[in-house]
C-alpha cells in the first residue's frame, strides 16, 4: 500500500523540479538586456491612454466563474476514466449523475443570462 | 548546420561521428534553432506587407522555411520586417516596437522606402531609410520586393545568424562582454 | 450598482486587423464601444506635395502607391484626368486593354478584400484560398507589365506595352474556372454559420446615414444606394459592355461582404467580353515625349474597388503639376467608423474596418 | 448616358445668376465650367443647392484646395444623384486671412476633407466641430502644401 504512495511522491518531485529545469537553463542562456521602453506596457506601440486600472464590468467574472466550474468537473473525469474498465457499472451512472448535476447547474446560468454579454 | 572542426580534437572528432555524436557549441546549437524558427512580427506599413502576406500565403509559402508564424505582439516575435514606407509620425511607435521585443531580435528592411525612402526619399514626412532609427542586419531591395526576394532576405538572414562572425556588430554587443 | 468606468483602448497602428497602420482610440465599457476615433497619418508620405516636382509622366507610378492593391485603376483615373486636359484621342485597343487590366484588377482587389475579411474574422483556410486564386491574376499582370503590384501600365494616352499572345487563352482558362473558384469560396465562407452570425445584421448603415457620410463603392450600393460611375458616368468605353451593378438592401456588414462577391462575377462577366471585342490597331496614341497640358484644371473620377477615385489637376502649362488632389474614396469611407462603430463590441469592429475595406496607403496618401 | 457632359445647365446657372446677383461669378465653360462665391454667400448657396427641388445636389465628392499665392481657393464638386448632374464651386480667401465657413452642417461628408485641407493648408474652417491636423503628427509645424513652404533637407525631419 505504501509502496503505491512512493509513485506519488515521485511524481511530485518531478512536477516539481522539471519546470525549474526548463526555466533554469532559459533563463541561463538568454541574453537580457532589460530597457526601460522593454518595460513599457505593449499597446500597439503608443503610450496607454488613461487609467489602466478600471473597475471593469462584472460580466467578466461570470465567464470566469462558468468556466472554473466545468474545469473542477474534468478534473474529476480525468481520475474516473483512467480507472473506466476496473471500477464497473455502479461508478460508470454515479459519474452520469455527477456530470447531470452540473449539466442542470448550466441551464441555470443559461436561463438566468450570465451567458450573455450585458 | 556547420561544425566547428577543433583542429585539436579532429581526430577524436571522426570517431564521435561514427557513433552518432556531435561536438558543438551551445552557441552553435541555439544560433541553429533561432535561425531555422524565426518569428516575424506582423507589422506590415505599406505596399510591401501585401508582398510579404502573399509571401506567407500558399503559393510562396515561406513556412516551408519555418517563418510563417506571424506573430502580432513583439514580446513574442524575434525578427522585425519592416515592409513599406516608414513616416516620421511612426517612426516612434516602431522604434517602441523594436525595443519591446526580446533579445536576440533581428531586422529586415524589406523594400525601397524602408532601405533609403524609395520614391518619397525627398518628402517631408518620410524616414529616408530604416538605418536612421533601427539597427538592420538585411536589407532587400525592390518596390516591391517579390516574395521569392523576402525569402532570399531571410534565408541570407538565416546564414547571418548560424555564423555570428558575419554578423553585425552593434552598441549592445560592444558594450556588455559575453 | 456597482460603478464601472470606461477605459480607453489603443486599436493603434500595428495592430493585426486595422489594415495597415490605422490607429482606432476605444473608449471601451466592458466589451462594447463607447466612442471609437479613428487616428491616421502614419503613412502620410506627402504625394501631392511630390507631385508639385514630378512631370506628369513621372507621377504615374507614384499613383501605384495609393492604393497598392487596385493600381491599374489609380493610374486609369489619373491618365483619363490628364487626356480630358489635353484632350487626347485614346485608340480603340488601349481603350479596350484598360478594361480588361482594371476589372482584372478589381478582382484581385476584391479576392484580397475576402481573404482579409477572412483572416479577420479567425478563417485563416479562406485567406490562403483567396491569396492562392489571387496569385493566377498576378501572373496576368506579370506577364503582360512584369510586375505583381505596382504596374505603371496605363500611359497617358494609351497603354505601355501590348499583350502577348498567350494572354489572351490564359485569361480565358481563368475566367473558366473563375465560376468554380467563387463556388469553393461561397461553400467554404457564405455557407459558413459562424461568418453569417458574425456578419448579419451587425454595423448597419442605412441609405440616409452613407449619403451624409460620403460613402462611395461597395459599401454605398450595400446600403442599397444604385450608384456605380462605371454606370452612371460611363468614362472609357464602359457604355458598350452591360453588366449588372450589384445592390444590398439594408447596409449590414453581410451586404457589403456579398456586394463585392457578386462584382467579382459582373467583373468577369466584363472581362469576357471586352476579349470578345477586342479590337486590333495602336496601343499608344501620338503624344509628345514632354507633356506640356493647357492651363486649366480638370476634375475626372473613375469606380475604383473601394469607391469614387478623383483626380484633380490644376496645370499651369509647364512640364510639372501645378497641383494634383486625389479624392480618395477609403479616406472619405472611414467617416463611417465613428457613428457606426457607437455599442458594438470589438470583435464586430474589428468586423466593420474589414467590411469598410481601408486601404492605408490611400487613406493616408 | 455621360453625366459629366451634363454640367448645370446654362438656365439652371441663370436662375442661380438671379438669387446671387453680386455675390456670384461663372468662370470657365464646358468641364472646366465653376461659380465663383464669396464666402459670405457661400453657406446660403450650398443650403440652396442642396436643399431645393431643382438643383439636389445631395452628394459632396470632393473638397480640396489649391494655392495661388496672394489667393487660396477651396473647390467644392458637388453632384446630384436623383438628377445626375454636377458643379463645382469655388470660393477664395485671402493669403492672409484663411477662414472660411465649413459646410459640414449641410455634408458631414466634409468633415475630413476639410481637417485635411486645414491640416495641409492651413485654412480654419468656422463651425467645423474638431477641427484639429488629420494626417500630419500635432507638433508638426507648418502647412506642407502651401507654396512658401521650405521642403527639409533630406534626411531630417520635416518641420
Amino acid at each position: 500500500m505504501l509502496h503505491d504512495y512512493g509513485y506519488i511522491g515521485l511524481l511530485l518531485v518531478i512536477a516539481l523540479v522539471f519546470p525549474f529545469i526548463a526555466l533554469g537553463t532559459a533563463y541561463m542562456i538568454q541574453p537580457r538586456r532589460p530597457g526601460i521602453e522593454k518595460s513599457l506596457p505593449y499597446e500597439c506601440g503608443v503610450d496607454t491612454v488613461g487609467k489602466t486600472w478600471v473597475q471593469f464590468r462584472v460580466s467578466y467574472f461570470l465567464y470566469a466563474l462558468i468556466f472554473v466550474v466545468f474545469d473542477v468537473e474534468t478534473v474529476f473525469l480525468y481520475v474516473w476514466a483512467v480507472q473506466f474498465q476496473k471500477l464497473g457499472m455502479i461508478a460508470f451512472i454515479e459519474m452520469f449523475i455527477f456530470m447531470m448535476i452540473l449539466m442542470i447547474g448550466l441551464g441555470y446560468a443559461w436561463k438566468k443570462g450570465a451567458l450573455e454579454w450585458k | 548546420m556547420e561544425v566547428k572542426d577543433m583542429a585539436a580534437g579532429k581526430q577524436t572528432e571522426d570517431e564521435f561521428i561514427k557513433k552518432n555524436i556531435i561536438v558543438t557549441s551551445i552557441d552553435t546549437v541555439l544560433n541553429w534553432a533561432r535561425s531555422n524558427s524565426l518569428w516575424p512580427l506582423s507589422s506590415g506599413l505599406a505596399c510591401c506587407s501585401m508582398e510579404m502576406m502573399a509571401a506567407a500565403a500558399a503559393r510562396f509559402d515561406i513556412s516551408r522555411f519555418g517563418y510563417e508564424v506571424f506573430r502580432p505582439s513583439p514580446r513574442q516575435a524575434d525578427l522585425l520586417i519592416v515592409a513599406g514606407t516608414l513616416t516620421w509620425k511612426m517612426a516612434g511607435p516602431l522604434k517602441r516596437l523594436y525595443e519591446q521585443m526580446p533579445e536576440p531580435k533581428y531586422v529586415i528592411a524589406m523594400g525601397s522606402c524602408a532601405n533609403s525612402g524609395g520614391p518619397f526619399a525627398d518628402s517631408y514626412s518620410v524616414v529616408p531609410g530604416v538605418d536612421l532609427i533601427l539597427p538592420v542586419d538585411v536589407y532587400i531591395p525592390g518596390c516591391p520586393p517579390r516574395p521569392e526576394a523576402l525569402i532570399q532576405g531571410m534565408l541570407e538572414l538565416k546564414r547571418k545568424i548560424q555564423n555570428p562572425d558575419v554578423g553585425r556588430v552593434d552598441e549592445y554587443d560592444a558594450t556588455n562582454a559575453e | 450598482m456597482l460603478k464601472t468606468q470606461t477605459y480607453t483602448l489603443n486599436m493603434g497602428p500595428q495592430h493585426p486587423s486595422t489594415h495597415g497602420v490605422l490607429q482606432m482610440v476605444l473608449e471601451l465599457d466592458g466589451e462594447r464601444v463607447v466612442k471609437a476615433v479613428p487616428h491616421m497619418g502614419y503613412l502620410h508620405r506627402g504625394i501631392e506635395k511630390l507631385a508639385e516636382s514630378r512631370t506628369y509622366t513621372q507621377f504615374i507610378p507614384y499613383t501605384d502607391r495609393l492604393d497598392y492593391v487596385s493600381s491599374m485603376g489609380n493610374n486609369l483615373g489619373y491618365c483619363q484626368t490628364v487626356e480630358k486636359l489635353m484632350n487626347i484621342e485614346v485608340p480603340e485597343r488601349a481603350e479596350y486593354l484598360r478594361v480588361i487590366m482594371t476589372e482584372l484588377n478589381r478582382i484581385a482587389s476584391h479576392l484580397l478584400f475576402m481573404s482579409s475579411l477572412a483572416i479577420d474574422l479567425g478563417a485563416t483556410t479562406g485567406m490562403i484560398y483567396g491569396f492562392r486564386d489571387r496569385e493566377h491574376i498576378l501572373d496576368l499582370f506579370d506577364m503582360v507589365c512584369g510586375a505583381r503590384l505596382t504596374y505603371n501600365y496605363i500611359r497617358i494616352g494609351g497603354v505601355m506595352a501590348d499583350i502577348p499572345a498567350q494572354f489572351i487563352s490564359q485569361t480565358q482558362k481563368f475566367l473558366e474556372d473563375f465560376p468554380e473558384m467563387l463556388k469553393e469560396y461561397h461553400n467554404l465562407l457564405t455557407g459558413n454559420e459562424i461568418l453569417y452570425y458574425r456578419l448579419k445584421d451587425t454595423a448597419v448603415i442605412d441609405g440616409k446615414l452613407a449619403m451624409e457620410v460620403g460613402l462611395t463603392g461597395p459599401c454605398l450600393r450595400a446600403s442599397g444606394i444604385d450608384y456605380d460611375i462605371r454606370k452612371v458616368d460611363s468614362y472609357g468605353v464602359y457604355d458598350r459592355f452591360d453588366f449588372r451593378v450589384p445592390l444590398g438592401e439594408n447596409g449590414d456588414n453581410w451586404d457589403r461582404y456579398m456586394v463585392r462577391m457578386d462584382e467579382m462575377v459582373e467583373s468577369a462577366k466584363i472581362i469576357s467580353q471586352a476579349l470578345a471585342k477586342l479590337p486590333d490597331g495602336p496601343i499608344l496614341a501620338n503624344v509628345p515625349k514632354v507633356l506640356k497640358p493647357p492651363v486649366g484644371e480638370m476634375y475626372h473620377r473613375i469606380e475604383n474597388p473601394r469607391g469614387e477615385l478623383g483626380y484633380y489637376i490644376v496645370s499651369d502649362g509647364t512640364t510639372k503639376p501645378y497641383r494634383i488632389h486625389v479624392r480618395r474614396p477609403s479616406f472619405v469611407n472611414l467617416q463611417a467608423l465613428g457613428p457606426v462603430c457607437k455599442g458594438l463590441m470589438i470583435a464586430d469592429v474589428v468586423a466593420i474596418l474589414a467590411t469598410l475595406d481601408p486601404l492605408m496607403g490611400e487613406v493616408d496618401c | 448616358m455621360n453625366m459629366t457632359q451634363q454640367m448645370l445647365s446654362n438656365e439652371a446657372l441663370q436662375s442661380l445668376q438671379e438669387k446671387f446677383p453680386e455675390g456670384m461669378q461663372i468662370i470657365g465653360e464646358g468641364a472646366q465650367q465653376a461659380i465663383v462665391v464669396e464666402d459670405q454667400y457661400l453657406l446660403d448657396m450650398m443650403n440652396m443647392l442642396k436643399n431645393d427641388a431643382a438643383y439636389q445636389f445631395n452628394m459632396l465628392s470632393n473638397l480640396t484646395a489649391v494655392d495661388y499665392l496672394d489667393y487660396l481657393e477651396i473647390i467644392y464638386h458637388l453632384y446630384s444623384l436623383p438628377l445626375l448632374s454636377t458643379v463645382t464651386i469655388k470660393t477664395r480667401c485671402l493669403a492672409n486671412q484663411l477662414i472660411v465657413p465649413s459646410v459640414t452642417a449641410i455634408w458631414p461628408s466634409a468633415d475630413f476633407q476639410e481637417r485635411e485641407v486645414y491640416d495641409l493648408f492651413g485654412i480654419s474652417f468656422t463651425g467645423h466641430q474638431d477641427l484639429r491636423r488629420i494626417l500630419l503628427p500635432d507638433e508638426f509645424k507648418g502647412h506642407p502644401l502651401r507654396k512658401d513652404y521650405k521642403m527639409p533637407i533630406q534626411g531630417e525631419r520635416g518641420a
